[in-house]
């Protein structure tokens, strides 16, 4: 699945630099997102996803890592697990540019991954509606958090 | 046979042996077979495209109730893990590395399917993802991660002993044959063009997905019965992995559900038989539907076609570049690439050709053999281009092809087989069948393609038959049911040869203990090949009937001929059991024919020639909704120089069945890959042709001059007239909206996208 | 292959909606299974408890009342497509029911569960639309009734809490003298695009008073269009039924149709302009009274 | 009825090809399974396990139903029609003498589904049209044919009975 997604947040770069860096903090800002540890700092994190789609739920034990960090433009990190009871691999690749926007900043955000095992193969065109709704809703709570 | 002689049983639309027990539910197929003690097996498979394997905690799966082993490669050091036709490239299951999404990484055998997939369930498999290949531009790009980077072991076919691997890359093949002056020619064409084609990736889906049963005992050694349209090869394959002697395995084939191609060489019959020998029990492995598009595919194919002609529509040169597509493993990859662009230039003569072929592994499903063998793959493009050039040179694409069409007897490249058929003869019958020279509606368009493609050779196919006392016979062949009826056509040939009726001739089944060597069954070359076998053994059953009878009826030999179970001559007619009481003293003796039927090397550029030719055209009238882009085939026919039609019902029902199943490829079927994953492993989501998809109407005729290498002057079918479909069709769609696909299928949303982006008149 | 469960078969809706209270998350409503047990098979879904409201009372009956129908959840595809009532009431209610998927799917799939279910390409949820569906739902905290609209949320995503039944959808009646059409277009075992259109054409028939329009399987739920059932009124008929229906509109261009197998986001949105012009020509035709040839590839028309 | 739970194992009595059975079954067993494995009725086959392809198609009463998908415990009490109860070699149904005279076999694998909906349509529109045919086999996948000789196979059998009633 891939979903690319623009918008533009009420905060100067690097306002939301802080925000984004503070990783449990933006990772609340995921909905479905919970739990969000520090295992090493600025580089690797522990966080519970759970999404339920119908009948379907899917909890899966996520490990985040930061690939790529240049404050305050550009955030890369990649999130992979395993739902056991579904046997559903999952591994995402999120990218989060920023730019300047009058007094605001356009935050760009790509996230691409896929959702390995029987599940992502039937529910293909369901997961990618999931995962555009995910990341809309993550752009409108990031940009209430970065509001306030 | 004397020519002019009507024959009794050849040519008669007889029903097919096994028609009523398909239609009471009493044939029988590997999944409805069981064997005292039997237990359930089932595969684990790598979700990932590429992944390292770090470990494979298997204890809490071995602690489930009724299971009976929990398998890793780890437990198969004791056998050769690693099979393959072309390359022993592929492991029973994944040693180490995981190369392509659906690759069995791990195996359970339990009392019933409950408790196996409990055990799969609990299987933890921690796997390292590594940077996959998915498509053959990642493949072939520069420093593209390498699907495989030991130097693998070649097979057994002796046109690969040639295999040429390219290190360091993901080119496991390639194939180059030059004729004439090669590329040079070119500068002298009036008219050059050029124009790079994609084939796609398809499921054979067969009804009947892949199984096998297997087991072992002190006495026999090893039994598979297996869904396999070649047990020789896959007895072979075992042996060298089990390290056996092949008088200690035997391979069974019942009924097959379709094969297609899909069921050539070993499939799950390693993991089966291994299985079975760890657990000390006979085990089944019968796969789903969905576990068959992860076992084999069609290669899919990027071609780029290269043609130079004189002003008046000769072909002077051409160049066809492909590179084919075989996933993870090679299977029979190599071979395909070499067969399907040896005849890429179809049936023409041209006198200056260039062919250059890569095979190449990504992290994908392996491809394998498919209904036509990586003919469609180029025919798609060459009939396309040549149906560009017609236009460009303002000819008639008919007459285009007519003028260039190989003539019957003709050398198509030095060493192999003249052609055997006449092509011009197939070609004015699909033209008037089309109505080709009247106008068509202004909303129709029609178009035309061909297609030759060589069936293989060296060869070997050997039959006994078995005259048994009563006067009946028994066939003993290893040609497989797979819904082609081939062992109906076998017995018709042993029926017209001893002169009795279908009725008192059985044919057993294959089973490598009992029905004598044959190399495979597919190539559509059973008919001609083990057909000649099955003629010879009843021939030389004839002989000894004439023999016996001579010493009777006190007459030459020569004056003798086989009628209605007898052997009859002027002074007298007697009855088959009679001769064999006088032969042996005593009743219950018969007479054991023998046919091999083995054409061996030759200087043909693939190492044999082909015993025949497979020609076919095909020819439609199509419309098109321009609203949604959906094409409709309104009217198809199809012909093909078959040389006689030994059951004309079944020829019928065989090219029927190729139109539809290349309309699939044609308009529906893509197995869609998103970086590394299989979207579409079901019935749901990949679309095979329904019988809503039928053209409203379809006519299959054939060419019959009896000039076939086969018995009777048959020659071999089935394959050829799937191959037409794609371009003939992409041929109509173009003359009627003037635009050029070139990439399968024609889906709606691909052809509205075309049609949106036609320049306005 | 299934994993085991506990099969309960209530006859009352009360015991099971206590069932479902009871159970939890563990639980689940089993009526024809046809999407459920696949998902099962597949693993995805393991409950432990199946609740069959098969055999809840009333549950599978047809009623027609007061220019209405009540369709019983359990009611199978198949009794729809057989059923007086509802060739009486709202034939294209029936003659939809006679393409879901294939026969062996209209016998045993219901009524009920293919709206509970919200498969995004269901056609009933679409065609329910244009007679202004209300569901029933009832549950242990009493019952209540929604518009269609209002219980479909997004894909597989209902209004439905947890321990309530959906126990019956009512359909209205057209008016007098309106005409139908329900169009599904599509490669793949599942519908890409549905339409459904109704037209009432005016005393002289010749004006459109009322148009409906529903469109489904596209977006995340299927969608009336309103404005362009407003922008229909007054038009000519004969203008619809030659297939110049204007179409433009910006509530389709709003669907947030998604690419995936079916085809592009982008083609999905044109097709499902061309469809509803498709509808209204078809329609059309019909309050007209005209025999139109109505056949598309790869399209079912109704 | 009380809501008790059917226990994990269920006994069922249900008539198939007119003999009566009475078995204890898993309440998970799904239909194909014990008609295979129970009752060694092998006609039904698997392929795609989602109801599109038809090949495991019996009837229960007068539908035809996936048995691939359909509970065992929910044939209890109905009458079922397999491949093996349509006809016998020595007596075969209409429909199993026109899909062998009209090479409407190949491998075999769908055709018991195909005659079973095949009966299922006949026995409800005793005189369809090709496009009934074609309609009612949406859900009869095979892979062999090209569906040209099974279509032919139905529609003649339709107009053999049907001149003869």
């Amino acid at each position: 699945m891939r979903v690319a997604r623009e918008l533009v947040i009420e905060a100067a770069p690097e306002a939301l630099w802080r925000l984004l860096w503070d990783v449990p903090r933006m990772a609340a800002c995921v909905p479905g997102c919970a739990e969000a540890h520090e295992l090493a700092p600025h580089q690797t994190y522990r966080a519970h996803m759970t999404q339920k789609v119908g009948p379907i739920s899917l909890s899966v034990a996520l490990i985040v890592e930061i690939l790529a960090a240049e404050p305050p433009w550009h955030l890369a990190l990649s999130a992979s697990g395993r739902d056991p009871v579904v046997s559903a691999d999952i591994a995402m690749r999120v990218t989060l540019d920023c730019a300047p926007d009058g007094t605001g900043t356009r935050l760009h955000i790509g996230a691409e991954g896929q959702v390995l095992g029987k599940l992502g193969a039937l529910g293909h065109g369901v997961i990618q509606r999931k995962a555009e709704e995910t990341v809309d809703e993550f752009g409108r709570r990031l940009a209430r958090m970065a509001r306030s | 046979m004397t020519p002019g002689r009507a024959f009794r049983v050849v040519g008669q639309s007889v029903r097919r042996l096994d028609a009523i027990d398909k239609v009471t539910g009493r044939a029988r197929y590997v999944t409805d077979l069981t064997q005292p003690g039997m237990l359930h097996a089932a595969l684990l498979r790598s979700p990932h495209a590429h992944a390292r394997i770090r470990t494979i905690d298997v204890a809490a799966a071995r602690a489930v109730r009724g299971v009976h082993a929990v398998v890793t490669s780890a437990d198969l050091t004791w056998c050769d893990p690693y099979f393959g036709p072309a390359f022993r490239d592929r492991p029973i299951l994944a040693i180490g590395v995981a190369r392509y999404e659906g690759e069995p990484v791990a195996a359970v055998v339990a009392e019933d399917e409950g408790a196996a997939a409990e055990a799969l369930d609990r299987i933890i498999v921690d796997y390292e993802p590594l940077s996959a290949v998915t498509t053959l531009e990642e493949a072939l790009a520069p420093g593209a991660s390498l699907v495989h980077t030991d130097a693998p072991l070649a097979g057994h076919f002796a046109d690969l002993s040639t295999l040429k691997p390219v290190r360091g890359t993901n080119v496991c093949h390639q194939f180059h044959l030059e004729r004439g002056r090669g590329a040079a020619a070119f500068a002298e064409a009036d008219l050059a063009l050029e124009d790079c084609y994609y084939f796609p990736r398809v499921q054979h889906y067969s009804m009947e997905p892949h199984a096998a049963l297997a087991a072992w005992d002190e006495e026999s050694g090893l039994t598979v019965w297996a869904s396999t349209q070649n047990p020789y090869s896959v007895r072979v394959e075992l042996a060298k992995m089990f390290r056996v002697p092949l008088s200690r395995i035997r391979v069974i084939v019942p009924l097959l559900g379709g094969g297609f191609g899909g069921k050539t060489y070993a499939k799950l019959e390693p993991i089966t038989s291994a299985l079975a020998r760890l657990a000390g029990r006979p085990v089944r492995l019968a796969i789903s539907a969905q576990d068959a598009f992860r076992t084999v595919r069609r290669c899919d194919a990027r071609v780029r076609v290269r043609l130079g002609l004189r002003r008046d529509g000769r072909l002077l040169a051409a160049e066809c570049v492909a590179d084919f597509d075989v996933g993870a493993y090679a299977d029979i990859g190599p071979r395909i690439v070499q067969k399907g662009t040896y005849t890429a230039t179809g049936p023409y003569r041209i006198p200056n050709v260039v062919l250059h072929s890569r095979a190449v592994y990504t992290n994908t499903t392996p491809g394998g053999a498919f209904r036509g063998f990586g003919v469609p793959q180029l025919a798609w493009p060459f009939e396309s281009l040549l149906d560009d050039a017609a236009r460009r040179l303002d000819l008639d694409p008919v007459e285009l092809r007519r003028q260039n069409l190989l003539a019957h007897g003709e050398e198509f490249e030095p060493g192999d087989t003249p052609v055997d058929g006449k092509f011009e003869e197939s070609l004015s019958r699909a033209a008037e069948a089309i109505r080709w020279t009247q106008a068509a509606a202004s909303d129709r368009g029609r178009g035309v393609a061909m297609m030759m493609k060589a069936s293989i050779g060296p060869t070997v196919s050997e039959a006994i038959v078995r005259l048994h006392a009563d006067g009946s016979a028994t066939v003993l062949a290893s040609t497989v049911e797979m819904g082609q009826g081939a062992r109906t056509v076998l017995a018709q040939i042993a029926a017209e040869v001893l002169a009795i009726s279908i009725e008192r001739v059985s044919v057993a089944t294959p089973d490598t203990a009992m029905t004598p060597y044959d190399q495979t069954t597919s190539s559509s070359r059973s008919t001609t090949l083990m057909g000649r076998a099955v003629q010879e053994a009843a021939e030389d059953i004839r002989e000894q009937l004439l023999r016996i009878a001579g010493e009777i009826i006190d007459a030459p030999p020569a004056e003798l001929v086989l009628d209605d179970g007898h052997v009859v001559a002027r002074g007298g007619r007697v009855a088959y059991p009679a001769l064999l009481t006088e032969r042996f003293g005593m009743g219950g003796g018969e007479l054991i024919g023998r046919g091999i039927v083995a054409p061996g090397r030759s200087r043909a550029p693939l190492g044999g020639s082909t015993p025949f030719w497979e020609m076919a055209v095909g020819a439609a009238e199509v419309h098109v909704d321009e609203e949604t882009g959906a094409v409709v085939v309104d009217d198809y026919v199809s012909v093909a120089d078959i040389g006689r039609r030994i059951n004309p019902q079944q020829c019928e029902g065989q090219d029927e069945g190729a139109v539809m199943q290349g309309l699939g490829h044609t308009l529906l079927e893509e197995m869609v890959y998103d970086g590394g994953q299989l979207l579409n492993a079901n019935l749901v989501d990949y679309r095979v042709p329904r019988a809503e998809d039928l053209p409203s109407r379809i006519r299959c005729l054939f060419v019959e001059n009896g000039d076939g290498a086969g018995p009777f002057g048959a020659k071999g079918a089935g394959e050829g007239s799937l191959i037409p479909v794609s371009p003939a069709v992409g041929n109509a769609l173009a003359r009627l909206t003037g635009v050029r696909f070139r990439e399968l299928p024609l889906t709606p949303e691909r052809v509205w996208r075309a049609l949106r982006a036609r320049p306005k008149p | 292959m299934l994993r085991p469960f506990a099969l309960y078969r209530p006859s009352t809706l009360a015991e099971a909606s206590a069932l479902l209270r009871e159970h939890g998350e563990d639980a689940t409503l089993y009526a024809g299974g046809t999407e459920l047990l696949l998902l099962m098979k597949e693993g995805l879904v393991r409950p432990h408890v199946l609740v069959d409201v098969k055999h809840v009372a009333g549950l599978g009956e047809v009623v027609a009342a007061d220019g209405a129908i009540r369709i019983g959840a359990t009611v199978s595809h198949r009794t729809v497509e057989r059923s007086a009532a509802v060739q009486a009431h709202c034939p294209l209610v029936a003659g939809v029911a006679r393409h879901v998927a294939n026969a062996r799917v209209r016998a045993a799939g219901t009524v009920g569960g293919n709206l509970a279910f919200a498969d995004p390409h269901s056609d009933l949820a679409t065609l329910f639309l244009v007679f202004e569906a209300r569901i029933d739902l009832r549950g242990l905290d009493g019952e209540r009734e929604i518009p269609l609209d209002a219980f479909v949320l997004g894909p597989y995503e209902t209004a439905r809490r947890g321990d309530e039944i959906l126990s019956a959808v009512r359909l209205r009646s057209w008016p007098v003298g309106a005409a139908g059409a329900y169009l599904k277009f599509g490669l793949y075992e599942r519908p890409t695009l549905g339409v459904a259109a109704v037209l009432v054409p005016d005393a002289e028939g010749r004006r459109v008073s009322e148009a409906r329009l529903a469109i489904g399987c596209i977006g995340p739920r299927p969608l009336r269009l309103r404005a362009l059932e407003r922008r229909l009124r007054g038009a000519p008929v004969e203008e619809l039924a030659a297939g110049r229906a204007d179409v433009a509109s910006a509530e389709i261009d709003r669907i947030d149709a998604v690419t995936d197998l079916h085809g592009s986001a982008d083609y999905k949105l044109e097709m499902a302009q061309v469809f509803t012009r498709r509808a209204l020509r078809v329609a059309a035709a019909r309050a007209a009274h005209h025999v139109i040839d109505a056949r598309y590839p790869y399209t079912v028309v109704v | 009825m009380p809501a008790t739970p059917t226990p994990s194992s269920s006994s069922i009595a249900f008539t198939v090809n007119g003999h009566r059975h009475a078995l204890e079954v898993p309440t998970h067993a799904l239909l194909l399974d014990v008609l295979r494995d129970r009752l060694d009725l092998k006609g039904a086959k698997r392929s795609c396990d989602m109801q599109v392809c038809g090949a495991c198609t019996v009837l229960v009463g007068d539908a035809p139903v996936s048995a691939c998908s359909y509970l065992a415990v929910e044939a209890d009490g109905r009458e079922l029609l397999t491949v093996e109860g349509l006809g016998t070699p020595d007596a075969m149904h209409p429909l199993q003498q026109a899909f062998v005279d009209h090479g409407a076999v190949q491998c075999g694998f769908c055709t018991s589904g195909m005659l079973l909906s095949a009966k299922a349509l006949l026995d409800e529109q005793p005189r369809p049209t090709e496009a009934d045919v074609l309609h009612h086999l949406r859900g009869n996948l095979c892979r062999c044919t090209g569906y040209r000789k099974i279509v032919d196979a139905i529609l003649a059998c339709a107009a053999q009975s049907g001149s003869a009633a």
